[in-house]
């Protein structure tokens, strides 16, 4: 009866947003301010010449920095719930048949990576494409049973977590230092900087959102064993 | 022409999928769907020429919250007891 | 009508889809599936309806990408909660409590 | 500095000790202490340097990156902002300055204290100043999602399984919350192409997408404010947080959301909202103010039973709403001073009120509202500081909360809605009931005398006594701050 | 300078000796302390004698402005009042020293005493009423100083009844000061004049002192009193305080200056009721005690009538206030020796208990009105003083005649009583001790109305006709034959054995007030039941029904109309109720 | 209306004001054994406080007024003035303060929780004071509210379930009528704004148009006052109050709590309304049958009452209704007895109560039936008490008497005949209750050994219960026997009567 009702009033409600969205999509005004126009015409001032990384690290940089902090909120968390070393399992090895396949793939996945923080600041690409590459290339590492470096509590996976944001930090307050507005790029230094900025967080996104993956909680040895108990 | 057929079917096929990862009675296949839902983003993001997105979505979208989800998966059914199926409702977010 | 507003009628469809999914699902895993879904839509509509008609507007698109990126880490956290809290309650659902 | 110079620091201190304090983690104690008490007095003097700033230039506004918006974002600092930034300093530097207390006590007793607590901690700040200070719809956005990821990491740090699966509710709440928002956003900016908000605010007309966004903006907004029925992750998540967190989440998070709520509504959108959609607000801040008091009055735990009060006291917020839209510039006007003062006492308070039942519960070892017999004559101060915190609540003078009821009080009657009233009251009523609740247990003079009490730092009390007596003091002087924080603001313009 | 003194002296020193004795309670059981009580009213003696008319005291700053003045009134009263409490007090003089309570007793001797004084020297409204209270409830440790359960009794009626005097009183001079700028007495009957109130405030104030004078209705304390007290302070009762009353009456009510013929009717009634009716209840009693309050209640009706007619007709007033004085002054004196003849008897053996007896009678005679004693002076300037209202009521003065032989009856069944009393045995071994205090009452009672400062009808006997002669001696006569039919009567128990309980209506209105007292308790219950948060502060456990309490009630009412019987309330408080009941009554009767 | 207001001496109210204040939070802070700074700090500030208003009644007779005002919130200030009618009231509280400090002192010795009792009876008086010099209905509001809040640990001192219980009827009745105050105030400065007290009322201006409101504000205010003045049926709370300590019990019926609600009523109708303003608006008359029932009410159930204090409390129910009754009056007499009865019944019921105290506390006694012959024993303490029971009864020349002859003038001058009755029956019924209590004192046989007795050598009580005790029964006399002196309770209230009317 509950259930029903749950289940009858959730429609309801995604029926009618659905309508509204619809309607709204139908009869959508045509805006008058096109921001796509002024992005063009900035993009030469912008030190680099792909619109997309202009307007993430540059027009609305701000943005991308909170962005990253957003990141660094979830690897802390991660890290924070990350198991006790006693309390971890060994690494498990699930997709044997992968590793093969994944050895050969991993360091492809690197150099895919490179390309495309490069590529980032002129064409489609920058530093969340190749990060979130770096990411998953240590991913199906782990998958495939290989050992990767685990991102625990050491200085060392701190600072790689971190290094894109300081990295950010120094140029944001480097700008704000030197007098400027924040993020505001010396004009000859701006792609330097937007280059700069997107190594350091090609790094820092690679080892986050693997570290997301990589302390995510595992079963502890000895609930395993009573759940086995328990199954048979 | 073609391209709008295309997109319809796209289209189409994105709901598909996204109710198939959404309702699907198995988790593991929902996830699965949900991996091809982004992988079909990513072609949806092409079609709005947002190349950008369309990397992020394969990589981030389909790749990265596909493992893990996956590796959830694998993590809660191994250990999975009694699933409480979605008869006890619980309210959470009072949504 | 062109390509961009049909993403945003498909973007509107997922994303009542999802929240209705959202709704009735307790399993965490499903509600993270359909929260992944609903943004997906409303990533559409939002790069849908703002190039509809105007072209590629970088935009958005920068916004959206920000969007993919906040709802991994938001996605991967709460599968982190969610697999603390399964080990020690076993359950993937969340409890009921009286006060809601 | 200028205050327009000032502002990105309000967001690049708390971030750069944020990742400091991951870099930090591991190191002793000491240094952890030293770096996050020069971080809380570079918070609070820039904080009151900005105050000081706009009091004096009016209206600040960094357009980030050098662009001015719609193309970049910009930073806005208005006497309200600034304001808020200053209570997110004190509120968060008392709690802070609360959690090194619990860390050193915890240490000393050989227990272990959260790891990773203080990088959450100032991304918690980051993301408020954040929200305060934006001027973009999307920014606004991201600020609320870093707000709700540490805010849940914070919460999750709990430790306890409770904790775990309160973070998780939280979470699902928020992002949830967070999709409607941003769903919002892209109906907006489809539908002006601009996310800045001056702009929009001089656009925007009345139609229907208009209305869409800016209905689901508000149900997102509502939920991350917990809205009565939208509440129930609330008390779960606020009640089995770590004290401190737990005051900040119902000092400062909730309000985050808030904000924008009422910048959405009378800054960006005067136009669009309907009196018939804020009766409704109303309706529901009024079942938060009854619900709410009515759950904390059963509720058996301290803990909860403050979370609960949140509830509650988040509904008078809502009330605000049905008093100023539709309604005459005067009763407009009160309102939003009470509403806003509300924002502000409540945060105090709250704080203080949250710290002293950690105390006390610290002292007692237990949770329950039933376990504090006796404890009156063991933790007088912490009993004192709740007990100020309190007042505030009820809405008795003299007291921030008694201004911000009686502005409320003026308006309901100013613009003849008498209904309100009675729900003012009765919201005051019950909260006497809870409040009292705990008093009488505490005074109870239990046969079985003493021992059983751990003694706490009594640093612990200052802090929750700070807190609570700010707020007291707010009811005696609350002209000149209200002045200041409605300096500007579009629904005051027709008063002032 | 010197007389402004001794009018404050008269005052303060006998306020000074209680405030001494409260201090320092070992003093009270000295001997020689004793003598400094008895002699306490030697100042006001001095001062009512030596003090003339023109002196006058003004204390501002007491009260609400304080004015003391002896006029002639005054002085006469004052000095047979100061008389009677130092030869009572002589009297007193060996209770001073060895009785259980002598604190309470000379605290409160000294403090009535006090206040009697302050009533026969004050002129301003709050004084009098204060002097008034001070005497009345002072006089309390003095009715119940034996804490006889029958004392006691009869202390809580005589409390409760100066209770009712003293807010009658005071309605009575609010209503007469409305408006009242100054706060002298002397003006009250000029405020009064014009005020629409003004029969109210004379029925109040001749209630309210009408307490302390025993009119018929509101008597019902003083039979009791006087039976219980020592016959010493029956006599200062009787004989002193009684003429606070009196005095009371004379200054505040509007004598000469307005009509009311109605009040005045209704007084001379009341007086002619108790004349009569206290004659007859009275004699039926079996305690000389008894039967003397009896005939003071009977004496204080006849004064009402004077009263009454200075009320019915102001032109008779001055004639009217100097027979009163000379009637109260008269009164007092001889019913204060006889109480004291009382006192001396019941401690004398057989022998010497005759020769009391008949000193007695001799002081009956005085009280009977016989030629040649006060009395007879006193009755004379009465009808003189009647004379002019002859018109309106013929037999008044006939009346007054008669009066004498039911005064006459009283007191041979007083003296009869008394032969009749068991002797006091441990006081009859021991001896009395000299008398001296009721043998100087005696000679000041024979020859007092010769050389006392007196009104000047008091000497008006030498000039007597016959006839006056034969009118005082006829209802004498006529007593004396009664009193012997009804002896002879009763030897032969033709009489039946029937006594009126001591203070007549008493009892019935206690079993009523008690019937009221359990209405009332019920009546808050239900209403309390009513009242936010009732069940919570109630007596009882629990707070019924209210149909349940209603049927209580009832019950609980009739059972006490039945039987009277003591419960588990406060006894006090129930003996008291039907004295507040009775009082409810009269001020409703006031207010209608 | 923004800033300190610079006149001088302003600094005299706060001054009054934080020498309470400042002391309740230092006691509070002070441990529990640091017996001899507490009572030092304890009676200076006591005394301080008394010079200080000694000095401004004296000021204040000779025309000049006090006053500190700041803005508080949008259009209210906050406003402490002394004027006349402040001074009424702060002076008894301060002379009050200052004996049952001492009172308190002795009475709580070697107890639990006494730096929190202290800090908290201060912060009381602080109110208190606060109450007497607010200069607005807003402060006034604050002050009444911090009262409640501060009495709320006296009165549930003890700790116990009972005690518990009756702190949370207190709380309910307070709490409630704070908010129906509230809603009065809030709906007065609706009509007229921040309404400053004013020597002839404030409002005459908006009768023409906002009369039927004025009246509900009236009455609402009047149901917020009438629950701490204990106007029936508002009265609950009290009798059930009285299981907190004799100190508390004496302040909350003689001084505090009673007296603010009673002030609080005189404020409206005087220096809210203007008296005047409420005849015209006819509020006076339902107002006298009001404070009329609650008085007969108060006294009937003060009769059936066997416990010591709670006959004393349904007194006070009854006693307080005087005030009301001598406001509702119309015309200077009424007036004079009401306010002087503020003081007189002060004086009178805090006797009452420090003897119920040291019955209490050196016998052991609590019901009426144990008194029996306790006047023997502790002859110093019964005295007072009979002094101050005859004073309520209203027998001169007692304090009690001269507000009954006031009153009782008014009531004849307002035309209201019908007062004169209850006050009548009142005094009867006053005689019907304590007299016997008197009589069991003094005329009664010791029944048995005493409950519980404490021996104090050869006092018969503590000197710190004795003191106080004797000292306001001195005073009790002094009011009315010295009732024309300069400063008397009754010339003071009579110089604020003249101020109160118009012409």
């Amino acid at each position: 009866m509950k259930r029903r009702y749950r289940h009858l009033s959730a429609g309801a409600v995604s029926v009618a947003l659905g309508a509204a969205l619809w309607h709204v999509v139908r009869v959508r005004p045509t805006p008058s301010v096109s921001v796509a126009s002024l992005v063009a015409d900035a993009l030469p001032a912008s030190g680099v010449s792909h619109n997309v990384t202009a307007v993430l690290l540059n027009f609305r940089s701000y943005d991308t920095l909170l962005e990253v902090a957003v990141l660094l909120a979830a690897a802390v968390v991660a890290l924070a719930l990350r198991d006790e070393p006693s309390a971890r399992s060994p690494a498990h090895v699930m997709y044997v048949a992968l590793d093969a396949f994944v050895w050969r793939l991993a360091p492809l996945l690197v150099l895919v990576a490179a390309y495309l923080l490069w590529a980032g600041s002129t064409r489609p690409g920058g530093a969340f494409q190749a990060g979130s590459v770096l990411a998953g290339a240590a991913v199906l590492l782990r998958l495939s049973g290989l050992k990767v470096t685990a991102v625990d509590h050491r200085l060392a996976s701190r600072g790689a977590m971190t290094f894109g944001l300081v990295m950010f930090l120094c140029v944001a307050i480097g700008t704000l230092l030197a007098g400027q507005a924040l993020l505001e790029y010396p004009a000859k230094w701006a792609g330097a900087l937007i280059l700069l900025i997107e190594a350091a967080l090609t790094i820092s996104i690679g080892v986050v959102l693997y570290s997301l993956f990589d302390n995510a909680p595992q079963a502890r040895v000895s609930d395993r064993e009573s759940e086995r108990q328990r199954e048979r | 022409m073609i391209h709008l057929a295309f997109d319809g079917l796209l289209g189409l096929v994105l709901v598909a999928t996204a109710a198939g990862a959404m309702f699907s009675r198995d988790l593991f296949r929902g996830v699965v769907l949900f991996v091809v839902f982004g992988l079909l983003m990513a072609l949806a993001w092409t079609r709005l020429q947002a190349p950008d997105l369309a990397l992020a979505e394969a990589a981030i979208g389909a790749g990265l919250t596909g493992a893990l989800l996956l590796d959830a998966i694998g993590h809660l059914r191994r250990r999975r007891r009694s699933e409480p199926d979605d008869s006890s409702v619980s309210p959470d977010t009072s949504a | 009508m062109s390509a961009d507003r049909l993403y945003a009628y498909v973007g509107a469809v997922l994303v009542a889809l999802a929240l209705y999914a959202f709704l009735v699902h307790t399993h965490v895993l499903r509600r993270l599936l359909a929260f992944n879904v609903m943004g997906g839509g409303t990533f559409l509509i939002l790069v849908g309806l703002a190039q509809d008609g105007r072209g590629p507007d970088p935009v958005p698109q920068a916004l959206v990408l920000t969007g993919i990126v906040v709802a991994v880490s938001a996605t991967a956290l709460a599968i982190i909660l969610l697999r603390r809290w399964f080990a020690t309650s076993q359950t993937t659902s969340l409890p009921e409590d009286g006060s809601s | 500095m200028s205050a327009q110079s000032l502002l990105p620091w309000m967001l690049m201190v708390p971030l750069s000790w944020a990742t400091l304090m991951v870099l930090l983690a591991q190191q002793r104690d000491a240094i952890t202490r030293v770096v996050n008490v020069v971080g809380a007095l570079v918070l609070v003097g820039l904080s009151v340097a900005l105050y000081a700033g706009v009091a004096q230039e009016g209206l600040a506004v960094h357009a980030l990156g050098g662009w001015s918006a719609p193309l970049g974002i910009a930073l806005r600092a208005d006497g309200l902002a600034a304001t808020l930034v200053v209570l997110t300093a004190v509120v968060s530097s008392a709690c802070g300055l609360y959690a090194m207390t619990s860390e050193r006590a915890a240490r000393t007793n050989g227990k272990s204290a959260p790891r990773y607590f203080w990088p959450l901690f100032w991304l918690l700040i980051t993301a408020l100043n954040g929200i305060w200070l934006a001027g973009d719809l999307f920014n606004l956005y991201v600020g609320l999602e870093l707000l709700g990821l540490s805010a849940v990491g914070l919460v999750a740090l709990g430790g306890s399984e409770a904790s775990l699966s309160s973070a998780l509710r939280y979470l699902m709440a928020a992002l949830l919350g967070s999709l409607a928002y941003l769903l919002g956003v892209a109906l907006m900016y489809a539908a002006y192409g601009t996310l800045a908000l001056p702009e929009l605010a001089e656009l925007i007309t009345r139609e229907p997408m208009t209305q869409l966004a800016i209905a689901l903006m508000t149900v997102g907004l509502c939920l991350k404010t917990a809205l009565f029925p939208l509440h129930g992750w609330l008390p779960p998540a606020h009640g089995v947080a770590l004290t401190p967190v737990s005051a900040m989440l119902s000092a400062l998070v909730v309000k985050g959301s808030f904000y924008i709520l009422f910048r959405l509504w009378f800054e960006v959108a005067p136009d669009v909202v309907t009196p018939l959609a804020a009766q409704g607000l109303g309706i529901l801040g009024a079942g938060a103010v009854l619900w709410g008091g009515w759950q904390a009055l059963r509720e058996s735990s301290l803990k909860m039973l403050v979370a609960h009060s949140t509830v509650a006291q988040l509904g008078y917020l809502f009330i605000f709403f049905p008093l100023a839209v539709g309604t005459g510039a005067t009763a407009a006007a009160l309102a939003t001073q009470g509403m806003l003062l509300h924002v502000v006492a409540h945060a105090l308070a709250k704080s203080a009120m949250f710290l002293a039942s950690g105390t006390l519960i610290a002292s007692v070892g237990r949770g329950g509202v039933a376990d504090l017999a006796g404890v009156g004559r063991h933790m007088p101060m912490s009993l004192f500081a709740f007990g100020l915190a309190g007042v505030s609540l009820m809405g008795l003078p003299p007291s921030g909360g008694f201004n911000a009821k009686w502005l409320l009080l003026q308006s309901a009657l100013a613009s003849g809605q008498w209904f309100w009233l009675l729900v003012l009251l009765g919201g005051g009523l019950l909260t006497a009931g809870y409040v009292f609740r705990v008093f009488r247990e505490s005074f109870l003079e239990s046969p079985d005398d003493a021992g059983q009490f751990t003694k706490t730092p009594r640093a612990y009390d200052l802090f929750a006594l700070t807190l609570a007596a700010m707020s007291v003091a707010l009811g005696l002087a609350s002209r000149a701050p209200l002045r200041f924080m409605t300096n500007g603001l579009a629904v005051m313009a027709g008063v002032q | 300078m010197m007389s402004e003194l001794l009018v404050l002296l008269a005052v303060a020193w006998p306020l000074t000796l209680a405030a001494t004795v409260a201090l320092r309670r070992s003093i009270s059981a000295t001997p020689a302390w004793s003598w400094v009580v008895c002699l306490a009213p030697i100042p006001a003696l001095v001062a009512a004698i030596g003090v003339p008319d023109a002196v006058s005291v003004e204390l501002p700053w007491l009260l609400l402005g304080s004015r003391w003045e002896i006029d002639s009134t005054r002085r006469a009263l004052l000095i047979a009042a100061a008389l009677v409490w130092l030869l009572a007090g002589w009297q007193m003089r060996a209770r001073f020293t060895h009785d259980t309570h002598r604190t309470s007793l000379q605290i409160g001797w000294l403090l009535a005493l006090t206040g009697n004084f302050g009533v026969m020297l004050v002129h301003d409204v709050a004084g009098l009423y204060a002097f008034f209270a001070l005497m009345s409830f002072s006089a309390y440790p003095l009715v119940v100083l034996s804490r006889s359960a029958k004392a006691l009794a009869a202390g809580r009626v005589y409390l409760a009844m100066t209770v009712l005097g003293e807010v009658l009183i005071l309605s009575g001079l609010l209503i007469a000061s409305r408006g009242l700028t100054s706060p002298q007495l002397a003006d009250l009957s000029i405020t009064l004049g014009d005020s629409p109130y003004a029969a109210y405030a004379s029925l109040c104030l001749w209630t309210g002192f009408g307490v302390k004078t025993a009119v018929v209705g509101l008597h019902m304390w003083l039979p009791g009193a006087y039976t219980h007290a020592p016959p010493p302070v029956s006599a200062v009762l009787g004989g002193a305080m009684i003429n606070a009353g009196v005095l009371g009456l004379l200054v505040t009510l509007p004598l000469g200056a307005m009509s009311f013929t109605k009040l005045g009717t209704v007084m001379i009634g009341a007086g002619l009721l108790g004349a009569f009716g206290a004659a007859v209840v009275g004699v039926t009693q079996r305690s000389s005690a008894t039967v003397l309050g009896y005939s003071s209640i009977s004496q204080m009706g006849l004064l009402m009538i004077p009263l009454g007619a200075a009320l019915h007709t102001p032109s008779i007033a001055p004639a009217a206030i100097a027979a009163i004085t000379l009637f109260a002054v008269h009164h007092g004196l001889v019913k204060a020796s006889f109480f004291l003849g009382v006192d001396v008897a019941r401690q004398s053996n057989a022998v010497s208990r005759r020769l009391v007896l008949v000193l007695l009678l001799l002081v009956g005679a005085s009280l009977a009105g016989a030629p040649l004693t006060s009395g007879a002076a006193a009755k004379l300037a009465t009808k003189y003083a009647l004379a002019d209202v002859a018109t309106t009521w013929p037999w008044l003065i006939n009346a007054l005649s008669l009066a004498a032989a039911g005064t006459t009856v009283l007191v041979l069944r007083a003296v009869w009583c008394l032969s009749k009393e068991p002797t006091n045995p441990e006081a009859a071994e021991a001896g009395v001790e000299w008398p001296a205090g009721w043998l100087l009452s005696l000679v000041l009672v024979l020859t007092g109305v010769w050389w006392l400062p007196l009104p000047e009808v008091a000497r008006a006997w030498p000039g007597a006709s016959a006839g006056d002669a034969v009118s005082l001696l006829w209802p004498i006569a006529l007593g004396v034959a009664l009193a012997g039919a009804a002896m002879w009567a009763s030897t032969q128990r033709l009489l039946p054995r029937w006594q009126v309980p001591v203070g007549d209506v008493l009892a019935p209105l206690s079993v009523l007030g008690s019937g009221m007292h359990a209405m009332v308790l019920r009546v808050a219950q239900i209403a309390e039941s009513f009242m936010p948060g009732g069940a919570a502060q109630g007596n009882q456990p629990g707070s019924p029904r209210t149909g349940v309490v209603i049927a209580q009630t009832w019950r609980d009412i009739r059972s006490r109309l039945r039987v009277d019987q003591p419960g588990k309330a406060d006894a006090t408080l129930r003996s008291v109720a039907p004295i507040v009941f009775a009082a409810l009554i009269i001020v409703v009767l006031i207010l209608l | 209306m923004n800033t300190f207001a610079t006149g001088s001496g302003w600094w005299l109210p706060l001054a009054v004001l934080g020498s309470s204040l400042v002391p309740a939070l230092v006691i509070m802070l002070l441990s529990e054994q640091r017996q001899r700074t507490r009572t030092a700090l304890n009676l200076s500030a006591a005394l301080i406080k008394l010079s200080l208003v000694a000095y401004m009644t004296w000021s204040v007779a000779r025309g000049n007024s006090y006053e500190l005002r700041f803005g508080m919130l949008p259009g209210v200030d906050f406003v402490l003035r002394a004027d006349a009618m402040a001074m009424l009231f702060a002076g008894l509280s301060a002379v009050l303060w200052l004996f049952t400090t001492i009172y308190a002192i002795g009475y709580l010795e070697g107890s639990p929780n006494r730096s929190r009792f202290f800090g908290f009876f201060s912060l009381c008086v602080a109110s208190t004071m606060g109450i007497a010099l607010a200069g607005n209905l807003v402060t006034f509001l604050v002050f009444y509210e911090l009262l409640t809040l501060s009495t709320y640990p006296l009165v549930v001192h003890r700790g116990t379930p009972k005690a518990l219980k009756a702190g949370r009827t207190y709380l309910r009745y307070t709490i409630g009528g704070g908010a129906v105050l509230l809603t009065g105030v809030a709906l007065l400065s609706m009509i007229a704004g921040d309404v400053s007290f004013a020597d002839t009322g404030a409002l005459v201006n908006l009768i023409a148009q906002d009369s039927a409101l004025l009246r509900v504000a009236f009455w609402l205010l009047i149901a917020g006052l009438g629950v701490k003045a204990a106007l029936v049926p508002l009265h609950g709370w009290l009798p059930v109050a009285m299981v907190a300590p004799a100190p508390v019990s004496a302040l909350l019926h003689a001084v505090a709590v009673v007296k603010a609600g009673a002030f609080g009523i005189v404020r409206v109708v005087y220096n809210v309304y203007g008296v005047e303003t409420a005849q015209l608006l006819g509020l006076l008359f339902p107002l006298a049958v009001l404070a009329s029932t609650t008085i007969v009410w108060g006294s009937m159930r003060a009769l059936f009452q066997t416990e010591i204090k709670k006959r004393l409390a349904y007194s006070t129910v009854s006693q307080v209704s005087y005030i009301a009754l001598g406001i509702a009056l119309f015309g200077p007499w009424g007036t004079i007895g009401g306010l002087a009865h503020l003081l007189h019944q002060g004086l009178m019921k805090i006797t009452l109560f420090f003897c119920a105290g040291n019955y209490a506390e050196t016998l052991g006694i609590h019901d009426i039936d144990e008194l029996d012959g306790a006047g023997r024993r502790m002859p110093a303490t019964s005295v007072a008490f009979t002094i101050g029971a005859f004073g309520m009864i209203g027998v001169p020349p007692l304090a009690g008497f001269v507000s009954k002859w006031y009153l009782g003038l008014g009531a004849l001058e307002a035309g209201m005949p019908w007062v004169l009755g209850v006050l009548v029956l009142s005094s009867l019924l006053n005689a019907a209750y304590f007299l016997p209590i008197v009589h069991r004192l003094w005329f009664r046989p010791q029944a048995g050994p005493w409950p519980d007795e404490r021996s104090f050598g050869k006092h018969e009580t503590s000197r710190w219960l004795l003191m106080p005790a004797v000292a306001t029964a001195v005073f009790t006399v002094g009011a009315g026997v010295l009732a024309n002196l300069p400063y008397s309770p009754l010339r003071w209230a009579m110089l604020v009567s003249v101020r109160v009317y118009t012409q």
